[in-house]
Parts: structure tokens; C-alpha cells; sequence
């Protein structure tokens, strides 16, 4: 068996040897992230079956929980590791040709960086670890927003900075709350002591933690951040914070809600902020002109949508919500890595001026429409089963409350539809000047194309991927079982 | 509006703070794990300095984690500073050169300063102190040289060498206790010799001062690229 | 001992308001020095050498400096 | 009898501090506070941290480092602060009688 | 007396957030805003060392005899804190250089005066 | 007998901190206010001293060794900032 702390050691490693190949050879820098993660995706795939069995539980260093540290590696945790290695290869595939100006190494090293904080995140067990790895993710986000040193890219990770340290604060007063109250860090320790306290001193604690990880995965009153960030942030960095950073920080927010402290009287609340997430996004998303603000404020209304899906906490709802988030991983990735290309080609940001890209750069533009299909829910594509799996879920809990909650996320798919299709007749069905072919790179093609397929391939076969999500849902609603694996 | 709006927040989160810390008492609790630490850790990783061992021995991959998280913030503040760099015009400062008071002074305490800084993190597993605070007292060494002497520069390469080799000396080192110490990630597989004696509690001081050497070339860089800037 | 700790934690909160309140900048940064400086202080009272070091070398002498130079390339008053 | 030798001199040296900090409260301006808070505490601070190690024979040579690293930085610093408080333009308080470094500036003028 | 010899740390501690966050919440000068982020830094690592005083305790490391009988303050938060204290240097370093490009860009560190993108 | 003395000393090292902090409170320039730093740190590093010996470990000698070492170079950076010369 191979041991799945390779999955973050590996990949620092290399990162703190880049500046060694950088003076032997520039140009193979740039190949060192798609190798780190290649490596991490085949180890991914080579622990599913073990991982499937039984969850592995790492002791680092050799001593036993709650003493050291340990990595917990469920099928939930496993599905996010693999879903960063999968979107990171992609992606980084992509900036191979994307980023040519500017600081190159460096992009590549905090790229690597930000994916291993990612994995650390949701690989560990212990609450200041998580911590730890939530601060190399954000760091290196905050750097990269601000790559192209452009006025729009320095402002706004300002702003992303200043809110997401005062939310790392906020995080760190919780978790000095927790080890005053329970003297342990370990999230199995505490999960299993937690019934031994007076449910009212969590409160604050729980508060205090959710808020902190809640700017980083744009809850609803602690988004002002993002669309900001992911509109100015160059396409590839967009696609990446889209698709894994905020899905990282929700996974937190989950784990810390249903594992550690597990108070199911308050999963009602974020049933409610799920769904006002997901309306403020899909309304904001619909009034913008501007084609990456749109993606942006659509990903605060995923982000709300999945939240939603996850405070239901029945096996059905959460396996439709993760599989929405494998969606919104994929398809958002699409959008933007397809947007990026033709705003670079456009050379504005403005939908009025991608009208009749779909003469000019036919296959970005099929990409486009794919990501935007699969991203509202239309059948042949990944969207679908996400979809109805929530809704069926939900419907199914038969309370009055939750079928009005369903209800609208019923109208915001039909604002998402809206919206997308605004951009799609712009793409299509409108005339634009300049009429001559010129395609994408090559690199930036077989990124877009390997979305497609995987796309395409989840929405045929839903079933190859449903049942992985299912054992993972149980992982993440079973509090019993993930104390009993750590603490044996 | 504003400052009411955020007063008002500000109380409401006190109010949650103090009935909070009335269940945490001040200085009476232990928790089991600290005790734990203190009567064991000894035995367990050959640390005198009992929060040398837990840094570096029981959770030594938070600093793993935390060695990384300057290191990128070292990286992303280089990108920050060199991106657009190139498209601007360049704009002598002037400056004023450091009296020749200052200019002996530093030139005189720069190597005890450094030789300070080597003590500390050398001793970490005996005495406060350790990697980071002797990596910030060699990167105070270097930050003088600058205030005194401005034309005085380290070589980049080789702080960049010596920063990306510490890292790599870390990581390998947790390696290689997956390999032979029993197939834990960053186990200790060097003999621990006697308590209380330099040579003595396997890895930890390798680790440390490969934390020393990393967070004071950082550090230093850091500082060499804000100071750079205006050239 | 109380009335000593009392004292360094009443100037640590004064320099801290005095930090929210200074139109100079470089006052301010010199205001948030005293801070750690206090911080470090009161870090051994509570029995930690080793986090009284690092507040010591890195909040009080690094940050300060930091700042000083970031300062230098921006504007010192506040308007 | 070396514990008695070291509280008498570790109290002189607070007293000696005590009386720098008074100075750099009550003088008028800036060069004359430095003078007061330099020549003052550098005494004192040697005095006691001294006092300190011969009250506890095991520690003197690490006090001595800590009091001659002071002996040495102190001056220092507050030259570099002299100095600059002297570009930055601070003015000398109306009742100083001497300024060297003006007179210093004219005769440089005069060459 | 007992009063304070029981909360005067919290008090300091969160004396010290408090002001941080209002110092980030109501001034908008962009490097009065970091100083107050690295004052709430300094306030949340006093805070954890607070947690882990044990009353009469000492500092847990066994450099002589005489200490083993003594009882000591926890070593958790310490190690906690020394990794916090450096995350907020790095934090604080970015920050400072984001604000120098920002003045570069903009020739103000004014928060309000700077509008490139609506909220 | 010797806890007096020595919380008589640290008192007196206490009030030598406060009437610094007042100067530094009163300013009015920037380098008042660095030179009452200046001496609230050598005032400190002696309280430091006092306290090890208070608390009767030497280990926190080293933590005063730091004090000394990097408040001057705090002090000089800010006043190299005030001469220009950063």
C-alpha cells in the first residue's frame, strides 16, 4: 500500500526544489507542477480500493491520536484530493501556454503550493493543521490574484487579503476556544468528548469557525470579496479558486459542522444560508455585463446551491451535492479556462464583445456552451444527476419549509438558464467583426477537450461516480465510525 | 453608520467572548495531551525544551506546514514586487548614506549577532529558542548590514540555494523516516542520545537547523526584495 | 506581581489605542512595536520563553522594520 | 556577603534607571531627552543586569554578554537617532546655549 | 484583586482584538489597516498562551534538577503561537508589499478613494 | 526579604516604563517618541533580567540576550527611516 502522505510531501518537496531546476534548466520549471500532480492523481486512483474497504488513518511522526498529528484519508477526503490532482493536471496543462509574462516561475511554484495546501486541508484530522494548510491556500491565492500586477488584480486582493485574515483570526480565537474547552486538537478527540459539555459554550466557538472558514468558501454576508478576486485573477488562477479553493473551504466548514461538533439542531440555519447564498449569486451574476464577474457571482450561487444540498444531511442530498461539486469543479474550470481564451483574443471582458466568437473560435466556444449546459443542469451533461438528486432528496424530507427552499432553487436554475443562454446567443446567434479563424493553443485545447469528456462521460454514466459519492457521503455524516477509525 | 454598525458587531462579539471564557477558567485547567507531553516527552523524543518537542517532534507537520507558508509568502511577495516591474519607469531614489558610527557599529556586531543567531537555533532542543526565532535573529544580522551599509548585498542565488536546500534537508529528512523508522512520515530515526547534551534527540536538531537556515534566508529575502524595490 | 502586570497590560492597550489614533503613520508603526514589545513582556509572565523570543525578534524588530521600509516607498501621513 | 554586593548594586542601577526615564519625561527636547535616556540607562541597565549575575554566580558571564552587548548597541542607537532627528529637522529647544553641528555647517560654508 | 489576577490576560488579550478589528473595520488608510491586522494577530497569540498558564507553573523545560518537581504551563499553545507568530509575519510582509504596488498604481493608500471595481 | 526586593525593583523598573510611555504618549515629534522607546527597551531588557531572577530559571536570560540584541535594530531602522536613509 502506498502511503498517502506522499500525496503533500511529494509535491512540497519539489516545490522547495523548483529554484534548484530553475538554475539548471528554465524551461523544465514549467513541467514541474503537471508532474507533481500527475503523481498525485495516479496515487489517487491507486488508493481508491483500499480506501473503499476501510479508511486509512496516517499517524505522523509515530505517535497515536490525539498525541500527534494524523492524516485521515475516508473516501470523502479522497474524492477532494482527487478532484484537485484531476483539475490541477488540467489546468496546469492549460497555463503551460496561458501564462507567458510576467514572473513564470514563481506562478508555478505558488500554483503547486495552493494545490498542496488544498490537499492538506482535506487530508488532515487535526483542527490547527487545518488551519495551517487554509493559510498556505490562502496566501498563495492572495499572491496569485494579483499576478498580473494590473490596478484591478493589486485592489482586489487587497480586499481578499484584509477579509480573509481577519476570517483566519476569527478561525484561530475558535480553535483556542476548543483546546481551552476540550484540551485536544485532534477533530476525532474532540468529536467523541463533545457530548460531555454544555452545548451552549460551543456557540461561539462553532460561530467563530464557520465565519472564519466562511470567507474563504463566500457564505453569503462574507462574500464581498470574491467576485472581485476571481474577475481580476488571471483565467487559469479564476478556474482554480472557482473550482477547488472555495469548494476546499467548504469541505472545512462541513467537517467542522457535521463531524467535530455534529449539533443538528443548527443545519436547518445553513439550509437557509445556502439558499440565500445561492439567490444573491444567481440574481448578481444575472445583472453583470462583464463575462467574469458573471462566472464569479455564478460561483457564489453553486457554492450556495451545495451548502444547501449538505445541511439537509440525508445520504441522498449530500451525494447529489458533492456530485454537483464535481460538476461545478469541471464545468467552472471550462468556463473559464474557455473564457479566458476569448476575452484574450476579444481583448475585453464585456459579453457585447464576444458576439460571434462561435465563427472564430469554434471549439472554445463549444466548450463554453458545454460548461454552461452541464453548470445549469441539462440532462445529457454532469449537471443533471447533481441536480436531481438534491431535489429528489429534499422532496423527499417532506417538510413544508424544505419543499419552499426547493422551490427556489428551482427559479434560480431558471435564472442560471437565463443568464447563460444571454451569453451562448451572444457566442452564436450574433454577428461580430473580424471573421478569421484562429484557434487556441494546442495545450490549452487538450485541457478544454479533457473537461469535455469528463463532463460529458459523468453525465452518461453517473453511476460510475454515485456510488464512490455515497460511501463518501456516509463518511462525511458518520461521525461514529470516522471517531472509531482514528481513536481505535 | 459605519463605525456604529461595526461598534455593534464588535460588542456582540465580546458579549459571545465573555460567556465563553466564564467556562474556560484562567490557570487552572490542564489538558490531558499537555500532560501528557510533559511527563512523556521526554522519553519519546530526547527534547529537554518540552515545546522543542512538540514543535518539532509530536506535530512537526504544522511546522512543515508553517516552514511552507513562508516560503510561499516569500514567492508571492517576489511576483507581487517583480510583476509590471519591467513596464515602468525606473525612479532613482536618493538616499541618505549611514554615519560612520553606524556604518563601524554594524560592521562590528553583524558577526556576533549572526553567531548569536547560530546559538540559538543550534540549542533549541535545550534552551528557548529555536528555528525560527534564530532564523529571525539572522535575518535582524542581515536587515543591519542593509541600515548600515546599503551597498553591502548578499548574493540572491545563494540565499535562494541555501532556502530551497534547508526545505529540501526538512522534507528528505521526514522521507527517510517513512523509509527506515518504522513507516511514519517524519519519525525519529536517529538515535537520542543523553538528555541535556547538544548531541541529543535524534533528528531535532537537524530539523531545526534546517528551519533556522530556511526562515533566515526567507526572511532575508524578504527583505532584500523590499528594499530593492526603489532601485 | 498583579499590580506589575496590571501596569504593562494598561500601557499595552494604550499603545494599541494610541495606534488607532495617530495621524503619522511612522508613530503608529513605533505604537504597534510598543505593542509586541509589551506582548513579549507579558509572554513571560505567562511562562513562555521561547514565543516571548520570537514576538520579540520578529513582531518587535522585523515588522518594524518592515514596515519602515514599506513606509519609505509610500506615504507617511495619513490624510 | 556577594548577595548583599549585588543588591547594592543592582539597586543603584535602578536608580540610575529610574532617573534616565524621569529624564527623557521632564527635559525639553529631543537631544537633551536622548542624552538623559542614553548616558542614564546605559549605566543603569549595566549596573543591574551586573548586580543580577553577582547576586547569582552561575549567571554572571551571561549577564556580562547581555550588559556589554548593551554597553555597546545603546550609544549606538541613540547616535543613529541623534542624527536623524537632526535631518528630519527637529529644532533645539530656545534655551540650549551651544550647537555645534550649526556652527559646524558655517564653518563648512565658510571654506 | 482576585477580580483581575483571574481575567487581567483575557482582558489584554481581547482588549488587543478588539481594537485590531476596529482599527480594520473603521479606518480606511491602507497601512493603518495592517497594523491594526497585526495588532489582532498579537491579541489572538496572547489569548492562546493565556489558555495554556497553568497558576504557579513554569516554563515546561527541564534545563536543571531543581525543575522536575515543578509543575508546568502547557506546551500546546506555545508551539501553537510560534507557528500563529510566523504565519502573521508572512501575512503582514505580503500585505505591505501589495500596499507599495497599490501606491504605485494609485498614488493614494486610501481605501474609499479607490474605485477600480464597484462592490 | 528577597521577594520584596526584588518586586520593589521591578516596581521601580515599572515606573521608569511608564514615564517613557508618557513621553512617548506626549510626542510631539517622531523622534521624541523614538527616543522614549529607545529607553523603555533598556529599561525592559533590565526588567527581563529581573524577572528571570524573579522566577529563578536562567534560561530566560536568553530571551532578555534577544531583547538587547534586536531592539537596537529596531531603534536604528526607525531612525535610518527618519534620516532617509532606507
Amino acid at each position: 500500500m502506498v502511503n498517502p502522505v506522499l500525496l503533500i510531501a511529494v509535491p512540497l518537496g519539489l516545490a522547495f526544489m523548483v529554484p534548484l531546476i530553475d538554475s539548471a534548466s528554465r524551461k523544465l520549471t514549467r513541467f514541474v507542477p503537471v508532474a507533481a500532480l500527475l503523481f498525485n492523481l495516479i496515487l489517487c486512483i491507486r488508493l481508491i480500493p483500499a480506501v473503499l474497504e476501510n479508511p486509512i488513518v496516517i499517524n505522523l511522526g509515530g505517535f497515536t491520536p490525539p498525541f500527534g498529528i494524523n492524516l485521515f484519508v475516508g473516501p470523502l477526503g479522497l474524492l477532494f484530493a482527487g478532484l484537485i490532482s484531476l483539475a490541477g493536471l488540467v489546468v496546469s496543462i492549460y497555463s503551460l501556454s496561458y501564462i507567458k509574462n510576467g514572473p513564470v516561475v514563481k506562478y508555478h511554484m505558488l500554483y503547486m503550493l495552493l494545490l498542496t495546501g488544498a490537499t492538506g486541508v482535506v487530508l488532515t484530522g487535526d483542527l490547527f493543521n487545518l488551519f495551517v494548510f487554509f493559510e498556505i491556500l490562502c496566501i498563495s491565492s492572495y499572491a496569485l490574484v494579483a499576478y498580473h500586477g494590473d490596478r484591478a488584480g493589486i485592489e482586489s486582493s487587497i480586499k481578499y487579503l484584509i477579509q480573509g485574515t481577519v476570517g483566519s483570526g476569527l478561525l484561530l480565537i475558535g480553535i483556542g476556544f476548543i483546546y481551552g474547552i476540550f484540551g485536544t486538537l485532534n477533530m476525532a478527540d474532540i468529536a467523541m468528548k463533545i457530548a460531555t459539555v454544555e452545548q451552549s459554550t460551543l456557540f461561539v466557538p462553532m460561530i467563530l469557525m464557520v465565519a472564519g472558514l466562511g470567507v474563504e468558501s463566500a457564505i453569503f454576508p462574507l462574500n464581498a470579496w470574491l467576485p472581485d478576486a476571481h474577475s481580476s485573477a488571471p483565467s487559469s488562477i479564476s478556474a482554480i479558486l472557482s473550482g477547488i479553493a472555495i469548494e476546499v473551504g467548504l469541505y472545512a466548514v462541513a467537517r467542522i459542522v457535521f463531524t467535530v461538533f455534529g449539533i443538528s439542531d443548527i443545519y436547518l440555519f445553513f439550509a437557509f444560508l445556502g439558499i440565500l447564498t445561492l439567490l444573491i449569486g444567481e440574481m448578481c451574476a444575472f445583472a453583470q455585463s462583464n463575462i467574469k464577474r458573471m462566472l464569479a457571482y455564478s460561483s457564489i450561487g453553486q457554492i450556495g446551491l451545495i451548502l444547501f444540498a449538505l445541511a439537509l444531511a440525508t445520504n441522498n442530498t449530500v451525494t447529489g451535492g458533492l456530485f454537483q461539486l464535481v460538476n461545478h469543479t469541471f464545468s467552472k474550470g471550462l468556463l473559464f479556462l474557455s473564457a479566458g481564451y476569448m476575452i484574450y483574443r476579444s481583448g475585453s471582458m464585456e459579453i457585447s464583445s464576444l458576439n460571434g466568437m462561435g465563427k472564430r473560435m469554434p471549439l472554445t466556444s463549444l466548450a463554453f456552451t458545454v460548461g454552461a449546459f452541464s453548470l445549469v443542469g441539462l440532462p445529457p451533461f454532469a449537471g443533471f444527476p447533481g441536480k436531481f438528486l438534491i431535489v429528489s432528496g429534499a422532496l423527499l424530507k417532506g417538510e413544508m419549509v424544505i419543499n419552499i427552499l426547493v422551490g427556489l432553487v428551482l427559479l434560480s436554475t431558471v435564472i442560471e438558464g437565463t443568464y447563460f443562454f444571454r451569453v451562448i446567443q451572444a457566442l452564436y446567434f450574433k454577428d461580430g467583426n473580424g471573421e478569421q479563424r484562429k484557434q487556441a493553443p494546442a495545450t490549452a485545447v487538450t485541457a478544454m477537450i479533457a473537461l469535455m469528456i469528463l463532463i460529458v462521460a459523468l453525465g452518461v454514466y453517473p453511476k460510475f461516480l454515485a456510488d464512490f459519492l455515497s460511501s463518501a457521503s456516509s463518511d462525511l455524516l458518520d461521525k461514529m465510525s470516522y471517531v472509531g477509525s482514528v481513536l481505535k | 453608520m459605519k463605525s456604529v454598525f461595526s461598534l455593534i458587531l464588535l460588542v456582540v462579539l465580546g458579549a459571545g467572548v465573555v460567556f465563553t471564557l466564564s467556562s474556560i477558567p484562567f490557570g487552572s485547567t490542564s489538558s490531558d495531551v499537555g500532560e501528557y507531553y510533559i511527563d512523556s516527552g521526554r522519553a519519546d523524543t530526547g527534547a529537554t525544551n518540552i515545546v522543542t518537542s512538540v514543535v518539532v517532534g509530536y506535530r512537526a507537520f504544522d511546522t512543515l506546514g508553517e516552514v511552507t507558508v513562508l516560503f510561499v509568502a516569500a514567492i508571492g511577495l517576489g511576483a507581487i514586487l517583480a510583476a509590471g516591474r519591467e513596464n515602468e519607469e525606473k525612479k532613482k531614489a536618493e538616499w541618505e548614506p549611514a554615519s560612520l558610527v553606524l556604518y563601524t557599529g554594524c560592521r562590528f556586531l553583524f558577526p556576533l549577532i549572526l553567531l548569536f543567531g547560530a546559538y540559538v537555533f543550534i540549542h533549541g532542543h535545550l534552551t528557548p529558542g529555536g528555528g525560527f526565532q534564530g532564523g529571525a535573529v539572522i535575518a535582524s544580522a542581515f536587515l543591519m548590514v542593509y541600515l548600515g551599509c546599503r551597498k553591502k548585498r548578499i548574493s540572491r542565488t545563494w540565499a535562494r540555494n541555501t532556502e530551497s536546500i534547508s526545505g529540501l534537508v526538512f522534507v528528505v529528512t521526514g522521507l527517510t523516516g517513512l523509509a527506515v523508522g518504522g513507516h511514519y512520515f517524519l519519525s525519529n530515526f536517529l538515535p537520542e542520545g543523553t538528555l541535556n547534551t547538544l548531541f541529543s534527540a535524534g533528528i531535532i536538531p537537524i530539523i531545526y537547523i534546517a528551519i533556522g537556515l530556511k526562515v533566515g534566508s526567507e526572511l532575508t529575502g524578504v527583505i532584500d526584495d523590499l528594499i530593492e524595490e526603489s532601485e | 506581581m498583579i499590580v506589575i502586570v496590571t501596569l504593562v497590560v494598561a500601557l499595552m492597550l494604550s499603545a494599541a489605542v494610541s495606534a488607532l489614533f495617530f495621524k503619522d503613520l511612522l508613530s503608529a508603526v513605533i505604537a504597534s512595536c510598543l505593542v509586541s514589545l509589551f506582548a513579549s513582556i507579558l509572554f513571560l509572565f505567562l511562562q513562555a520563553p521561547d514565543v516571548a523570543m520570537a514576538e520579540a525578534s520578529i513582531g518587535a524588530a522585523l515588522i518594524t522594520a518592515v514596515f519602515m521600509i514599506a513606509l519609505r516607498r509610500t506615504k507617511r501621513y495619513e490624510e | 556577603m556577594l548577595p548583599l554586593i549585588g543588591k547594592i548594586v543592582t539597586s543603584s542601577g535602578v536608580v540610575f534607571l529610574l532617573l534616565g526615564s524621569l529624564g527623557v519625561f521632564r527635559m525639553p527636547d529631543v537631544y537633551n531627552r536622548l542624552q538623559a535616556g542614553t548616558k542614564c540607562t546605559t549605566l543603569g541597565a549595566f549596573l543591574t543586569i551586573v548586580g543580577v549575575g553577582i547576586m547569582e554566580p552561575a549567571w554572571f558571564w551571561k549577564t556580562l554578554v547581555i550588559a556589554v552587548f548593551i554597553l555597546i548597541t545603546n550609544p549606538i542607537s541613540s547616535h543613529a537617532i541623534g542624527r536623524a532627528s537632526k535631518k528630519s529637522g527637529v529644532e533645539l529647544c530656545d534655551r540650549s546655549v551651544v550647537d555645534k553641528s550649526r556652527d559646524f555647517e558655517e564653518y563648512e560654508s565658510n571654506l | 484583586m482576585s477580580f483581575l489576577q483571574n481575567n487581567i490576560y483575557y482582558i489584554g488579550a481581547f482588549g488587543l482584538i478588539m481594537i485590531g478589528l476596529l482599527t480594520v473595520l473603521v479606518k480606511h488608510n491602507l497601512i493603518k489597516v495592517i497594523i491594526g491586522l497585526s495588532i489582532m494577530d498579537t491579541g489572538i497569540n496572547l489569548f492562546l498562551i493565556a489558555i495554556g498558564y497553568l497558576r504557579n507553573g513554569t516554563a515546561p523545560i527541564f534545563s536543571s534538577p531543581e525543575v522536575e518537581s515543578i509543575l508546568m504551563v502547557d506546551p500546546v499553545p506555545q508551539a501553537l503561537v510560534l507557528t500563529a507568530i510566523v504565519i502573521g509575519v508572512a501575512v503582514l510582509a505580503l500585505a505591505l508589499s501589495l500596499a507599495i504596488r497599490l501606491y504605485k498604481h494609485f498614488g493614494t493608500l486610501d481605501l474609499h478613494k479607490i474605485k477600480e471595481l464597484k462592490w | 526579604m528577597s521577594e520584596t526586593f526584588v518586586l520593589v525593583l521591578l516596581s521601580a523598573a515599572g515606573l521608569g516604563v511608564l514615564l517613557c510611555l508618557i513621553r512617548f504618549f506626549k510626542g510631539p515629534t517622531a523622534p521624541d517618541r523614538a527616543v522614549a522607546v529607545d529607553t523603555a527597551c533598556t529599561v525592559t531588557t533590565a526588567l527581563l533580567v529581573f524577572m528571570a531572577y524573579y522566577f529563578k530559571r536562567q534560561i530566560y536570560l536568553d530571551v532578555a540576550l534577544v531583547y538587547a540584541v534586536l531592539m537596537f535594530i529596531g531603534v536604528v531602522a526607525i531612525a535610518r527611516f527618519l534620516e532617509r536613509g532606507i
